[in-house]
């Protein structure tokens, strides 16, 4: 697949820049909220908006190089971050009681 | 027609660049947990829909414009769930939502 | 400007690199590691390796996340100690750092056409493909056809780990009462809208993880990632309809099968090809046609990986999920 | 250009050295096995700069046009399958670790070997 018909393209190309800074500087932020914290649940909402950012950025990088064939990508982003989102949830809410139950007696 | 489309593509990712970038900043300086989600959920459904349904304009009947929709639908389905899922455990883990009386204490 | 956004994604990778080796609360770390991960693969993407982009994001992002959030539950999510010794080993960091940075200045610049890497076997690579093999991604040209050896060693590896991990945590049966399992009402399990979507979701996954697989040779993709990606899905489906159901859809005999059968396959493509005249892994003997054949032989020696991946990271994930839940 | 020519080198060393911190510094086993994973990210990140020719893309051939440049696919098959490899061996450690953590019930390097000397 080749560029878009006509130059199309060419005057695309300064949009897509304009909306992958914003795009970079809002992963920069989420970034910023997933190091500062404070609870858990703010990092992994940041994690998750991280991702998002990611599959934005990356669609939109896809049409910057002109090779939209590599849209597969973003699509795997998309289902691989849910996954890990969820992921994080489920094992930190079946966490909490076991590490009462650790402190009172060591099992196993 | 091609130019139509192209200021109309032109809009829409402006328009995405700025909503992704807006809640981002929310989700940087709102107070608590819960109105960062607000925020951040408002860039994840908005902000995508902004900036993919832009890319489709460019894209124009192509298999890319496909797996762009695809993308769109599971960012749209997965995102939402998601935060539904964190607020829900948050919730449950005893995080409570910053009341008018309490207000100025962000800590929890 | 390519540059300037792999120059951007790439400071932020160190500071989350940062991140990740301060902080104390290990969830935060390995949360922070999805992060990296997801970094990564972007600059990845960004340096035209399209392929280990994929893979990068459906192993980084997916599976090792998972892997180490199951070995956080069984273990501590708190880091105790301080470190030991933090100036030695920082001062000794540092001059390490500075060395290997010293030694970069006679690396070639960035994206030197010129450079050593590039003078030798790749242009070959890049020549001959279309008619040797004659399908497009040259990445799995190389993988399944030219560097074929390798990449059964990689399997065999793969095979290996997965083996080490069960012999440690064993495939105990989960030998718990529904009703017990009912009690126990944490989890995703018993929230309806994630199940909801989720049910929803995961035949896609599956159907985007095999659409990964055979789609290989013309876009991004291959047996490896594809192997991740289908493993993720069904590690989703275990999370979400708990780990019983996951077992009885997948018993543990059959993942170990797959783990075997995946490799063996790999094997006896190659030895089908000594049967029929050539040497080991050598598809062009395959068929009458040596192009057919090739591309073939790759086909079946990617069945083969992936069925080896996707056995032996569900192997693994099922080896600690199934320890947490005794 | 020239400004950033080595960059990617650079912080290839850093994270590199990120890594190597973890390892030696943190007596935390799991937290040396982050920092091993960091380690791993950065020797790819290397072999994957090293494979990028400036202006060209990704080794998935588009046809006709001989004038176009790819990228180097060797590296890039190399480190395709030792990610794969790398969480395979990860899982491993992480397997010794909830054993070592079953045994002697922690998993801090300092207070295993007191254990040990016992």
């Amino acid at each position: 697949m080749k560029c878009m018909p006509g130059c199309a393209h060419c005057e695309a190309t300064s949009m897509y820049i304009v909306v992958s800074l914003a795009l970079i500087t809002t992963m920069g932020i989420a970034l910023a909220r997933a190091l500062l914290g404070p609870s858990v649940y703010d990092r992994v909402l940041a994690v998750n908006m991280f991702g998002t950012k990611t599959v934005l950025l990356l669609s939109v990088i896809a049409f910057l190089y002109g090779r939209p064939d590599f849209l597969d990508l973003a699509l795997a982003y998309a289902l691989i971050n849910f996954i890990g989102v969820l992921a994080v949830l489920e094992f930190f809410r079946s966490r909490v009681p076991d590490a009462r139950e650790r402190r009172t007696g060591r099992h196993g | 027609m091609n130019t139509v489309l192209d200021i109309l593509s032109w809009i829409l990712l402006t328009l995405g660049g700025l909503a992704v970038l807006t809640g981002g900043i929310g989700a940087l300086r709102m107070p608590d947990l819960y109105t960062r989600m607000h925020s951040a959920s408002v860039t994840d459904s908005l902000g995508a829909i902004l900036v993919i349904s832009g890319i489709m304009l460019q894209a124009g009947l192509t298999l890319a414009t496909l797996k762009l929709a695809a993308i769109l639908l599971f960012l749209l389905l997965t995102s939402p769930t998601a935060s539904n899922a964190l607020a829900t455990a948050a919730l449950l883990a005893g995080t409570r939502p910053l009341d008018d009386e309490d207000s100025g204490d962000a800590s929890t | 400007m390519t540059a300037l956004f792999g120059v951007f994604l790439l400071s932020l990778l160190v500071i989350t690199a940062i991140g990740i080796v301060r902080a104390t609360n290990l969830f935060v770390a390995v949360m922070l590691m999805g992060i990296a991960s997801l970094l990564i693969a972007a600059n990845f993407f960004i340096l035209d390796a399209a392929d280990v982009a994929l893979t990068e994001a459906a192993v980084g992002a997916g599976v090792a996340t998972v892997l180490f959030l199951g070995a956080l539950s069984l273990t501590t999510s708190r880091e105790r100690a301080p470190s030991a010794n933090a100036l030695v080993s920082g001062i000794v960091t540092v001059i390490a750092a500075l060395i290997v940075i010293y030694a970069t200045f006679d690396k070639p610049q960035f994206g030197d056409p010129n450079a050593p890497v590039h003078t030798h076997v790749a242009p070959w690579y890049l020549d001959k493909t279309p008619e040797y093999i004659d399908i497009p991604n040259v990445v799995t040209a190389v993988l399944g056809s030219y560097r074929s050896y390798d990449t059964m060693g990689e399997v065999f590896v793969v095979f290996t780990a997965g083996i080490g991990v069960l012999f440690l945590l064993g495939t105990r049966r989960v030998s718990r009462s529904l009703e017990e399992e009912s009690k126990i009402n944490l989890g995703l399990r018993h929230h309806l809208i994630p199940r909801t979507i989720g049910r929803l979701v995961i035949p896609f996954i599956l159907l985007f993880g095999l659409y990964v697989q055979f789609h290989g040779e013309y876009g991004p993709g291959g047996a490896f990632q594809a192997g991740a990606i289908i493993a993720a899905s069904l590690i989703l489906y275990a999370l979400l309809e708990g780990e019983r159901h996951a077992l009885e859809l997948l018993p543990p005999q059959v993942l170990l099968f797959m783990m075997a059968g995946g490799a063996l396959f790999y094997a006896a493509v190659g030895i089908a090809g000594m049967l029929l005249g050539g040497n080991f892994l050598d598809f062009s003997v395959l068929l009458g046609d040596s192009v057919k054949g090739q591309q073939i032989g790759i086909l079946l020696v990617e069945f083969g990986v992936g069925v080896t991946v996707t056995g032996t990271l569900l192997s693994i994930y099922h080896a600690f999920a199934a320890r947490n839940t005794r | 250009m020239t400004l950033f020519g080595l960059f990617n080198y650079w912080v290839f060393a850093v994270l590199l050295m990120i890594g190597f911190y973890a390892v030696i510094a943190k007596p935390n086993l799991i937290k040396k096995l982050i920092g091993l994973t960091l380690f791993q990210s950065a020797v790819f990140l290397l072999y994957i700069t090293m494979g990028r020719i400036e202006g060209g893309t990704a080794p998935i051939l588009s046809g006709n046009t001989g004038d176009t440049i790819y990228a180097n696919p060797l590296p890039q098959v190399l480190i395709l399958t030792a990610i794969v490899v790398g969480i395979s061996t990860v899982a491993l450690g992480l397997g010794i670790v909830v054993r070592i953590r079953e045994e002697y019930g922690t998993i801090e390097e300092s207070e295993i070997s007191e254990i040990d000397q016992r």
